[in-house]
Protein backbone atom coordinates (compact mmCIF):
# COMPACT_ATOMS: atom_id res chain seq x y z
CA UNK A 1 0.00 0.00 0.00
CA UNK A 2 2.36 2.38 0.94
CA UNK A 3 4.84 1.25 -1.84
CA UNK A 4 2.20 2.80 -4.37
CA UNK A 5 1.21 5.85 -2.30
CA UNK A 6 4.88 6.38 -2.62
CA UNK A 7 5.38 5.71 -5.93
CA UNK A 8 2.67 7.43 -7.29
CA UNK A 9 3.67 10.58 -5.55
CA UNK A 10 7.10 10.55 -6.99
CA UNK A 11 5.80 10.03 -10.25
CA UNK A 12 3.48 12.96 -9.73
CA UNK A 13 6.10 14.78 -8.43
CA UNK A 14 8.52 13.73 -11.56
CA UNK A 15 5.45 15.08 -14.21
CA UNK A 16 5.66 18.33 -12.15
CA UNK A 17 9.47 18.80 -12.79
CA UNK A 18 10.07 17.99 -16.04
CA UNK A 19 7.16 19.11 -18.12
CA UNK A 20 8.02 17.38 -20.88
CA UNK A 21 5.40 14.39 -21.82
CA UNK A 22 6.94 11.98 -24.31
CA UNK A 23 7.44 8.31 -24.25
CA UNK A 24 10.79 7.85 -23.13
CA UNK A 25 10.55 10.47 -20.75
CA UNK A 26 7.44 8.86 -19.22
CA UNK A 27 8.84 5.50 -19.07
CA UNK A 28 11.91 6.40 -17.19
CA UNK A 29 10.44 8.50 -15.09
CA UNK A 30 8.01 5.36 -14.21
CA UNK A 31 11.09 3.26 -13.77
CA UNK A 32 12.84 5.93 -11.78
CA UNK A 33 9.67 6.24 -9.08
CA UNK A 34 9.25 2.52 -8.65
CA UNK A 35 12.96 2.03 -8.01
CA UNK A 36 13.11 5.24 -5.36
CA UNK A 37 9.62 3.71 -4.06
CA UNK A 38 11.14 0.66 -3.84
CA UNK A 39 13.59 1.50 -1.29
CA UNK A 40 11.88 4.36 0.83
CA UNK A 41 8.43 3.39 0.90
CA UNK A 42 9.34 2.61 4.37
CA UNK A 43 10.60 6.00 5.40
CA UNK A 44 7.86 8.29 4.16
CA UNK A 45 4.51 6.05 5.21
CA UNK A 46 5.53 3.01 7.58
CA UNK A 47 1.78 1.54 8.19
CA UNK A 48 -0.27 3.58 7.47
CA UNK A 49 -4.33 3.91 7.81
CA UNK A 50 -6.06 5.05 4.98
CA UNK A 51 -9.33 6.19 6.25
CA UNK A 52 -7.74 8.09 9.66
CA UNK A 53 -5.35 9.62 7.26
CA UNK A 54 -8.13 11.65 5.06
CA UNK A 55 -9.52 12.04 7.84
CA UNK A 56 -6.66 13.94 9.59
CA UNK A 57 -5.90 15.65 6.24
CA UNK A 58 -9.55 16.97 5.90
CA UNK A 59 -9.26 18.30 9.66
CA UNK A 60 -5.75 19.73 8.95
CA UNK A 61 -7.44 21.71 5.74
CA UNK A 62 -10.16 22.53 8.29
CA UNK A 63 -7.35 24.14 10.60
CA UNK A 64 -5.34 25.92 8.01
CA UNK A 65 -7.59 29.15 7.06
CA UNK A 66 -7.51 29.90 11.19
CA UNK A 67 -3.60 29.11 10.97
CA UNK A 68 -3.26 31.71 8.29
CA UNK A 69 -4.66 34.69 9.80
CA UNK A 70 -2.89 33.65 13.19
CA UNK A 71 0.48 33.71 11.13
CA UNK A 72 -0.42 37.09 9.90
CA UNK A 73 -0.89 38.38 13.38
CA UNK A 74 2.56 36.90 14.60
CA UNK A 75 4.08 38.65 11.91
CA UNK A 76 2.67 42.38 12.64
CA UNK A 77 3.31 41.10 16.09
CA UNK A 78 6.82 40.65 15.53
CA UNK A 79 7.35 43.69 12.47
CA UNK A 80 6.06 45.98 15.73
CA UNK A 81 8.51 44.54 18.07
CA UNK A 82 11.09 44.90 16.22
CA UNK A 83 10.41 48.17 14.62
CA UNK A 84 9.08 49.94 17.91
CA UNK A 85 12.98 51.91 18.88
CA UNK A 86 13.06 50.81 22.84
CA UNK A 87 11.89 46.82 21.46
CA UNK A 88 8.96 46.17 24.04
CA UNK A 89 10.37 42.45 24.96
CA UNK A 90 10.55 40.15 28.39
CA UNK A 91 11.43 36.90 27.28
CA UNK A 92 10.61 33.42 28.99
CA UNK A 93 10.86 29.78 29.06
CA UNK A 94 7.23 27.77 29.43
CA UNK A 95 6.79 24.34 29.63
CA UNK A 96 3.82 22.78 29.11
CA UNK A 97 1.98 18.69 28.63
CA UNK A 98 0.00 17.70 25.93
CA UNK A 99 -2.25 14.44 25.28
CA UNK A 100 -0.79 14.29 21.94
CA UNK A 101 0.13 10.77 20.87
CA UNK A 102 1.21 10.52 16.57
CA UNK A 103 4.59 12.27 15.84
CA UNK A 104 2.82 14.55 13.08
CA UNK A 105 0.39 15.37 15.67
CA UNK A 106 3.25 16.53 18.00
CA UNK A 107 5.37 18.02 14.60
CA UNK A 108 2.13 19.86 13.49
CA UNK A 109 1.69 21.53 17.12
CA UNK A 110 5.53 22.62 17.23
CA UNK A 111 5.38 24.49 13.66
CA UNK A 112 2.45 25.76 14.55
CA UNK A 113 3.70 27.36 18.00
CA UNK A 114 6.44 28.40 15.77
CA UNK A 115 4.47 30.17 13.42
CA UNK A 116 1.90 31.89 15.70
CA UNK A 117 2.16 34.82 17.67
CA UNK A 118 4.90 35.70 20.08
CA UNK A 119 6.64 32.13 20.91
CA UNK A 120 9.08 29.38 19.17
CA UNK A 121 9.25 25.62 20.07
CA UNK A 122 12.14 24.69 21.67
CA UNK A 123 11.95 21.27 22.41
CA UNK A 124 9.04 18.86 21.83
CA UNK A 125 9.46 15.47 22.96
CA UNK A 126 7.90 11.97 22.26
CA UNK A 127 5.52 11.55 24.99
CA UNK A 128 3.92 15.39 24.44
CA UNK A 129 6.32 17.57 26.38
CA UNK A 130 6.44 20.94 24.97
CA UNK A 131 9.74 23.31 26.11
CA UNK A 132 8.65 27.09 24.39
CA UNK A 133 10.17 30.30 24.45
CA UNK A 134 7.81 33.33 24.92
CA UNK A 135 8.53 36.70 23.40
CA UNK A 136 6.31 38.26 26.10
CA UNK A 137 5.36 36.86 29.26
CA UNK A 138 1.91 34.91 29.99
CA UNK A 139 1.11 33.58 26.70
CA UNK A 140 -1.95 30.95 26.88
CA UNK A 141 -1.31 27.97 24.31
CA UNK A 142 -4.79 26.02 25.30
CA UNK A 143 -6.54 27.06 22.16
CA UNK A 144 -4.06 25.44 19.85
CA UNK A 145 -3.31 23.18 21.54
CA UNK A 146 -7.06 21.40 21.54
CA UNK A 147 -7.22 22.77 17.97
CA UNK A 148 -4.36 20.22 16.79
CA UNK A 149 -5.63 17.41 19.65
CA UNK A 150 -8.83 17.45 17.59
CA UNK A 151 -7.01 17.32 14.20
CA UNK A 152 -5.36 14.07 15.91
CA UNK A 153 -8.74 12.64 16.79
CA UNK A 154 -8.05 10.35 19.39
CA UNK A 155 -11.67 10.29 20.39
CA UNK A 156 -13.52 9.73 17.54
CA UNK A 157 -11.43 7.35 15.69
CA UNK B 1 9.04 45.61 -10.62
CA UNK B 2 10.66 42.31 -10.23
CA UNK B 3 14.38 43.87 -10.43
CA UNK B 4 13.06 46.32 -7.71
CA UNK B 5 11.98 43.43 -5.36
CA UNK B 6 15.23 41.19 -6.39
CA UNK B 7 17.94 44.59 -5.03
CA UNK B 8 15.20 44.80 -2.00
CA UNK B 9 15.88 41.37 -1.06
CA UNK B 10 20.23 41.13 -2.17
CA UNK B 11 20.02 44.05 0.68
CA UNK B 12 18.27 41.87 3.25
CA UNK B 13 20.96 39.52 2.69
CA UNK B 14 23.45 42.16 3.24
CA UNK B 15 21.83 43.00 6.43
CA UNK B 16 21.66 39.08 7.60
CA UNK B 17 25.57 38.89 6.61
CA UNK B 18 26.28 41.00 9.66
CA UNK B 19 24.61 38.41 11.95
CA UNK B 20 26.82 35.39 10.08
CA UNK B 21 30.13 37.93 10.39
CA UNK B 22 29.76 39.00 14.73
CA UNK B 23 28.18 35.95 15.55
CA UNK B 24 28.31 35.75 18.78
CA UNK B 25 27.56 32.61 18.72
CA UNK B 26 27.98 29.88 16.21
CA UNK B 27 24.34 28.90 16.73
CA UNK B 28 23.86 32.97 15.68
CA UNK B 29 25.44 32.24 12.32
CA UNK B 30 23.82 29.22 11.46
CA UNK B 31 20.54 30.69 11.64
CA UNK B 32 21.96 33.97 9.51
CA UNK B 33 23.26 31.42 7.17
CA UNK B 34 19.91 29.63 6.78
CA UNK B 35 17.88 32.80 6.49
CA UNK B 36 20.33 33.56 3.51
CA UNK B 37 19.24 30.16 2.07
CA UNK B 38 15.58 31.41 2.34
CA UNK B 39 16.04 34.82 0.52
CA UNK B 40 18.07 33.29 -2.25
CA UNK B 41 15.63 31.22 -3.25
CA UNK B 42 13.05 33.65 -3.17
CA UNK B 43 15.83 35.69 -5.11
CA UNK B 44 16.40 33.63 -7.44
CA UNK B 45 12.69 32.61 -8.47
CA UNK B 46 12.91 36.59 -8.88
CA UNK B 47 15.46 36.21 -11.24
CA UNK B 48 14.08 33.85 -12.65
CA UNK B 49 11.16 36.06 -13.54
CA UNK B 50 13.72 38.80 -14.70
CA UNK B 51 14.38 37.26 -17.50
CA UNK B 52 10.96 35.38 -18.23
CA UNK B 53 12.64 32.08 -17.85
CA UNK B 54 10.91 30.84 -15.07
CA UNK B 55 12.77 27.68 -15.65
CA UNK B 56 15.07 28.44 -13.19
CA UNK B 57 12.59 27.57 -10.35
CA UNK B 58 13.98 24.04 -10.22
CA UNK B 59 17.20 25.52 -9.20
CA UNK B 60 15.50 27.02 -6.59
CA UNK B 61 13.92 23.92 -5.74
CA UNK B 62 16.99 22.32 -5.12
CA UNK B 63 18.29 25.12 -3.04
CA UNK B 64 15.29 24.82 -0.94
CA UNK B 65 16.31 21.27 -0.06
CA UNK B 66 20.12 21.88 0.03
CA UNK B 67 19.73 24.48 2.48
CA UNK B 68 17.44 22.57 4.66
CA UNK B 69 20.18 19.19 4.36
CA UNK B 70 23.27 21.53 5.43
CA UNK B 71 21.17 23.04 8.26
CA UNK B 72 20.54 19.43 9.42
CA UNK B 73 23.73 18.20 9.29
CA UNK B 74 25.31 21.10 10.64
CA UNK B 75 22.76 19.97 13.59
CA UNK B 76 23.33 16.48 13.55
CA UNK B 77 27.32 17.45 13.88
CA UNK B 78 26.77 19.57 17.28
CA UNK B 79 23.96 17.06 18.61
CA UNK B 80 26.23 14.05 18.21
CA UNK B 81 29.92 15.08 17.56
CA UNK B 82 30.32 13.32 13.97
CA UNK B 83 28.26 12.71 11.35
CA UNK B 84 28.58 9.17 10.15
CA UNK C 1 22.85 46.56 -12.69
CA UNK C 2 22.52 47.31 -8.93
CA UNK C 3 21.25 44.07 -8.01
CA UNK C 4 24.40 42.28 -9.56
CA UNK C 5 26.84 44.87 -7.56
CA UNK C 6 25.32 44.27 -4.04
CA UNK C 7 25.73 40.83 -4.70
CA UNK C 8 29.40 41.16 -5.48
CA UNK C 9 29.82 42.86 -2.38
CA UNK C 10 28.51 40.17 -0.64
CA UNK C 11 31.00 38.17 -1.91
CA UNK C 12 34.21 39.90 -1.38
CA UNK C 13 32.49 40.50 2.60
CA UNK C 14 32.03 36.79 2.89
CA UNK C 15 35.33 35.76 1.48
CA UNK C 16 36.98 38.23 3.71
CA UNK C 17 34.98 37.06 6.68
CA UNK C 18 36.13 33.21 5.82
CA UNK C 19 39.82 33.93 5.33
CA UNK C 20 39.73 36.10 9.05
CA UNK C 21 37.62 33.85 10.79
CA UNK C 22 39.47 31.68 13.89
CA UNK C 23 36.65 29.50 14.08
CA UNK C 24 36.97 26.75 11.47
CA UNK C 25 33.02 25.64 12.06
CA UNK C 26 32.00 29.69 11.45
CA UNK C 27 34.37 29.65 8.44
CA UNK C 28 32.68 27.05 6.77
CA UNK C 29 29.43 28.37 6.96
CA UNK C 30 30.66 31.26 5.63
CA UNK C 31 31.61 30.18 2.74
CA UNK C 32 28.43 27.85 2.25
CA UNK C 33 26.71 31.83 2.45
CA UNK C 34 29.09 32.70 0.07
CA UNK C 35 28.62 29.86 -2.41
CA UNK C 36 24.80 30.24 -1.98
CA UNK C 37 25.36 34.07 -3.26
CA UNK C 38 28.09 33.43 -6.12
CA UNK C 39 24.99 30.70 -7.49
CA UNK C 40 22.84 33.53 -7.41
CA UNK C 41 25.24 35.67 -9.46
CA UNK C 42 25.58 32.65 -11.97
CA UNK C 43 22.19 32.40 -13.05
CA UNK C 44 22.39 36.65 -13.44
CA UNK C 45 24.96 35.21 -15.73
CA UNK C 46 22.54 33.11 -17.42
CA UNK C 47 24.97 29.62 -16.75
CA UNK C 48 22.01 27.84 -15.28
CA UNK C 49 24.03 24.16 -14.93
CA UNK C 50 27.21 25.87 -13.54
CA UNK C 51 24.64 27.34 -10.85
CA UNK C 52 23.28 23.79 -10.00
CA UNK C 53 26.60 22.84 -9.55
CA UNK C 54 27.70 25.70 -7.66
CA UNK C 55 24.55 25.17 -5.28
CA UNK C 56 24.82 21.47 -4.44
CA UNK C 57 28.69 21.14 -4.94
CA UNK C 58 29.50 24.39 -3.00
CA UNK C 59 26.83 25.25 -0.66
CA UNK C 60 25.24 21.68 0.06
CA UNK C 61 28.45 18.59 -0.06
CA UNK C 62 31.40 21.14 0.58
CA UNK C 63 29.84 22.13 3.78
CA UNK C 64 28.97 18.96 4.94
CA UNK C 65 32.09 17.64 4.15
CA UNK C 66 33.60 20.10 5.82
CA UNK C 67 31.68 19.63 9.15
CA UNK C 68 32.76 15.67 8.87
CA UNK C 69 36.31 16.74 8.78
CA UNK C 70 35.89 18.73 11.43
CA UNK C 71 34.34 16.39 13.10
CA UNK C 72 37.22 14.31 13.47
CA UNK C 73 39.43 17.28 13.79
CA UNK C 74 40.04 19.92 16.22
CA UNK C 75 37.62 23.39 15.48
CA UNK C 76 40.12 25.88 16.24
CA UNK C 77 43.24 27.16 14.05
CA UNK C 78 46.51 26.14 15.19
CA UNK C 79 48.37 29.32 17.14
CA UNK C 80 45.26 31.11 16.71
CA UNK C 81 46.57 34.21 19.40
CA UNK C 82 49.82 34.99 18.37
CA UNK C 83 48.32 35.29 14.92
CA UNK C 84 46.12 37.24 16.14
CA UNK C 85 48.34 40.07 18.10
CA UNK C 86 50.84 40.46 15.45
CA UNK C 87 52.72 43.09 17.57
CA UNK C 88 55.10 41.97 20.16
CA UNK C 89 57.14 44.10 22.63
CA UNK C 90 60.62 43.75 20.71
CA UNK C 91 62.21 46.79 18.34
CA UNK C 92 63.94 44.22 15.76
CA UNK C 93 60.99 41.58 15.66
CA UNK C 94 58.40 44.50 15.11
CA UNK C 95 60.97 45.89 12.59
CA UNK C 96 60.94 42.18 11.04
CA UNK C 97 56.90 42.19 10.96
CA UNK C 98 56.32 45.72 9.09
CA UNK C 99 59.02 44.61 6.70
CA UNK C 100 57.62 40.84 5.84
CA UNK C 101 54.17 42.79 5.38
CA UNK C 102 55.42 45.38 3.05
CA UNK C 103 56.56 42.75 1.13
CA UNK C 104 53.69 40.93 0.79
CA UNK C 105 51.77 43.86 -0.05
CA UNK C 106 53.92 44.75 -2.53
CA UNK C 107 53.94 40.68 -4.12
CA UNK C 108 49.92 41.56 -4.19
CA UNK C 109 50.62 44.39 -5.96
CA UNK C 110 52.49 43.38 -8.80
CA UNK C 111 50.45 40.17 -8.87
CA UNK C 112 47.49 42.55 -9.46
CA UNK C 113 49.10 45.14 -11.94
CA UNK C 114 50.12 41.82 -14.13
CA UNK C 115 47.08 40.44 -14.12
CA UNK C 116 45.25 43.76 -15.21
CA UNK C 117 47.82 44.24 -17.62
CA UNK C 118 46.59 40.91 -19.04
CA UNK C 119 43.03 41.30 -19.14
CA UNK C 120 43.90 44.50 -21.54
CA UNK C 121 43.98 42.75 -24.35
CA UNK C 122 41.13 40.84 -23.95
CA UNK C 123 38.22 41.59 -25.99
CA UNK C 124 34.78 43.64 -24.34
CA UNK C 125 32.62 41.82 -21.72
CA UNK C 126 29.93 40.32 -24.56
CA UNK C 127 31.58 41.60 -27.99
CA UNK C 128 30.27 39.51 -30.26
CA UNK C 129 33.45 39.63 -32.46
CA UNK C 130 35.75 38.24 -29.45
CA UNK C 131 37.97 35.25 -30.92
CA UNK C 132 35.58 32.72 -28.33
CA UNK C 133 32.70 33.64 -30.52
CA UNK C 134 33.59 33.43 -34.05
CA UNK C 135 34.83 29.90 -33.97
CA UNK C 136 32.14 27.14 -33.28
CA UNK C 137 29.80 29.38 -30.69
CA UNK C 138 27.87 30.47 -34.00
CA UNK C 139 27.13 26.74 -34.91
CA UNK C 140 26.38 25.58 -31.47
CA UNK C 141 23.73 28.78 -31.11
CA UNK C 142 22.30 28.11 -34.71
CA UNK C 143 22.54 24.27 -34.67
CA UNK C 144 22.84 22.36 -31.24
CA UNK C 145 18.99 22.53 -30.99
CA UNK C 146 17.75 20.51 -33.95
CA UNK C 147 21.24 18.47 -33.88
CA UNK C 148 21.15 17.44 -30.30
CA UNK C 149 17.18 18.26 -29.35
CA UNK C 150 18.66 19.88 -25.83
CA UNK C 151 17.24 23.79 -25.40
CA UNK C 152 19.86 24.64 -23.43
CA UNK C 153 22.83 25.32 -25.72
CA UNK C 154 25.38 25.48 -22.72
CA UNK C 155 24.11 22.37 -21.75
CA UNK C 156 24.12 21.01 -25.62
CA UNK C 157 27.74 21.30 -25.69
CA UNK C 158 28.67 20.17 -22.09
CA UNK C 159 26.67 16.70 -22.68
CA UNK C 160 26.79 16.36 -25.66
CA UNK C 161 29.30 18.41 -27.84
CA UNK C 162 31.81 17.64 -25.36
CA UNK C 163 30.26 14.21 -24.05
CA UNK C 164 33.51 12.11 -24.06
CA UNK C 165 35.24 14.81 -21.77
CA UNK C 166 32.09 15.16 -19.41
CA UNK C 167 32.18 11.81 -19.10
CA UNK C 168 35.88 11.09 -18.62
CA UNK C 169 35.28 14.19 -15.62
CA UNK C 170 32.61 12.31 -14.57
CA UNK C 171 34.47 9.20 -13.97
CA UNK C 172 37.72 11.23 -12.60
CA UNK C 173 35.14 12.35 -9.73
CA UNK C 174 33.12 9.12 -9.10
CA UNK C 175 36.71 7.35 -9.25
CA UNK C 176 37.62 10.00 -6.34
CA UNK C 177 34.19 9.55 -4.52
CA UNK C 178 35.03 5.61 -4.16
CA UNK C 179 38.33 6.40 -3.11
CA UNK C 180 36.94 8.56 -0.34
CA UNK C 181 34.48 6.37 0.81
CA UNK C 182 36.98 3.32 0.83
CA UNK C 183 39.46 5.36 2.88
CA UNK C 184 36.50 6.24 5.59
CA UNK C 185 35.92 3.12 5.95
CA UNK C 186 39.52 2.13 6.32
CA UNK C 187 39.94 3.84 9.37
CA UNK C 188 36.57 3.50 11.24
CA UNK C 189 37.58 -0.09 11.80
CA UNK D 1 -2.35 47.65 -15.05
CA UNK D 2 -4.40 44.89 -14.91
CA UNK D 3 -5.54 43.73 -11.78
CA UNK D 4 -3.34 40.69 -12.12
CA UNK D 5 0.12 42.94 -12.15
CA UNK D 6 -1.57 45.31 -9.19
CA UNK D 7 -2.01 41.80 -6.91
CA UNK D 8 1.43 40.80 -7.71
CA UNK D 9 2.63 43.87 -7.20
CA UNK D 10 0.94 44.13 -3.51
CA UNK D 11 1.99 41.37 -2.57
CA UNK D 12 5.66 41.39 -3.59
CA UNK D 13 5.89 44.64 -2.00
CA UNK D 14 4.27 42.64 1.25
CA UNK D 15 6.84 40.17 1.09
CA UNK D 16 9.87 42.62 0.36
CA UNK D 17 8.94 44.29 3.67
CA UNK D 18 8.89 41.25 5.88
CA UNK D 19 12.20 40.01 4.19
CA UNK D 20 13.81 43.30 5.23
CA UNK D 21 12.51 43.24 8.96
CA UNK D 22 12.98 39.78 9.50
CA UNK D 23 16.72 41.04 8.31
CA UNK D 24 16.57 43.85 10.65
CA UNK D 25 14.93 41.76 13.96
CA UNK D 26 17.47 39.48 13.20
CA UNK D 27 20.36 42.05 13.66
CA UNK D 28 18.43 43.95 16.37
CA UNK D 29 17.26 41.36 18.86
CA UNK D 30 19.53 40.64 21.83
CA UNK D 31 20.08 36.89 22.16
CA UNK D 32 19.79 33.83 20.20
CA UNK D 33 16.27 32.83 21.14
CA UNK D 34 14.36 36.08 20.40
CA UNK D 35 16.49 36.00 17.00
CA UNK D 36 14.95 32.88 16.09
CA UNK D 37 11.71 34.65 16.31
CA UNK D 38 11.81 36.86 13.23
CA UNK D 39 13.95 34.30 11.11
CA UNK D 40 10.99 31.66 11.96
CA UNK D 41 7.97 33.69 11.25
CA UNK D 42 8.32 36.57 9.17
CA UNK D 43 11.08 35.26 6.75
CA UNK D 44 8.41 32.52 6.45
CA UNK D 45 5.61 35.09 5.83
CA UNK D 46 7.81 36.98 3.69
CA UNK D 47 8.57 34.19 1.18
CA UNK D 48 5.27 32.84 1.08
CA UNK D 49 4.19 35.92 0.02
CA UNK D 50 6.87 36.72 -2.53
CA UNK D 51 6.36 33.26 -4.22
CA UNK D 52 2.84 33.71 -4.44
CA UNK D 53 2.78 36.94 -6.08
CA UNK D 54 4.78 35.34 -8.11
CA UNK D 55 2.44 32.46 -9.02
CA UNK D 56 -0.62 35.23 -9.50
CA UNK D 57 2.25 36.64 -12.36
CA UNK D 58 2.57 33.49 -13.78
CA UNK D 59 -1.13 32.59 -13.84
CA UNK D 60 -2.21 28.71 -13.59
CA UNK D 61 0.52 26.44 -15.44
CA UNK D 62 3.28 24.48 -14.35
CA UNK D 63 5.53 27.07 -13.27
CA UNK D 64 2.87 28.46 -10.90
CA UNK D 65 2.28 25.02 -9.13
CA UNK D 66 6.07 24.89 -9.02
CA UNK D 67 6.31 28.17 -6.89
CA UNK D 68 3.42 26.73 -5.09
CA UNK D 69 5.18 23.75 -3.88
CA UNK D 70 8.81 25.42 -2.85
CA UNK D 71 6.64 27.95 -1.00
CA UNK D 72 5.07 25.10 0.99
CA UNK D 73 8.29 23.13 1.32
CA UNK D 74 10.01 26.56 2.75
CA UNK D 75 7.01 27.13 5.02
CA UNK D 76 7.65 23.48 6.50
CA UNK D 77 11.20 23.75 6.41
CA UNK D 78 12.13 26.64 7.78
CA UNK D 79 10.17 26.59 10.57
CA UNK D 80 11.42 22.95 11.33
CA UNK D 81 15.02 23.96 11.04
CA UNK D 82 14.57 27.18 13.53
CA UNK D 83 12.67 24.99 15.74
CA UNK D 84 15.89 22.06 15.15
CA UNK D 85 18.32 25.13 15.95
CA UNK D 86 17.05 26.02 19.43
CA UNK D 87 16.58 22.96 20.30
CA UNK D 88 20.14 22.43 20.03
CA UNK D 89 21.30 25.61 21.42
CA UNK D 90 19.09 24.63 24.21
CA UNK D 91 20.66 21.15 24.73
CA UNK D 92 24.07 22.84 24.50
CA UNK D 93 22.97 25.01 27.70
CA UNK D 94 22.54 28.86 25.91
CA UNK D 95 20.15 30.62 28.65
CA UNK D 96 17.85 32.73 27.06
CA UNK D 97 18.13 36.21 27.61
CA UNK D 98 16.15 38.35 30.77
CA UNK D 99 14.77 41.68 30.43
CA UNK D 100 17.51 44.20 31.47
CA UNK D 101 20.34 42.24 30.57
CA UNK D 102 22.90 43.61 28.40
CA UNK D 103 22.53 42.43 24.76
CA UNK D 104 24.85 39.05 23.68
Amino acid sequence: MSFILTAVIMFGFWLLLSGHFTFILLTSGIVASLIVAYFSHELLFGDIDLKITVNRIVRLIKYMPWLVWEIIAANIDIVYRTLHPSMPIDPEMIEFDTNLKTETGIAILANSITLTPGTVTVEAKRDGKFKVHSIVRGVNMSGMQAKVEMIEGNRDV
Amino acid sequence: MFDVAGIVVALAVLLVIYRVIKGPRICDRVLAVNAIGTKTVVLLALIGFMYERPQFLDIALVYALINFIATIAFLKYREMGRLD
Amino acid sequence: MALDLILLIIIVICAFAAVQMRDLLSAALVLGACSLIMAVIWTRLNAVDVAFTEASVGAGITTVLMIAALSRTRRGEEGGEERDMGWVHDGAANKRFIFRHIAMLIVVLVTMGVLIYGTMDMPDFGDPDAPAHTHVARRYIEKSREETGVKNFVTAVLVSYRGYDTLGETTVIFTAGIAVVLLLRKQRR
Amino acid sequence: METRAIITLVLLGIGCFFIVVASVGIIRFPDFYTRVHPAGKTDTMGQAAVLIGLAVYEGLSLVSVKLVIIMLFLAIANPTATHALAKAAYVAGLRPWRKGEPRR
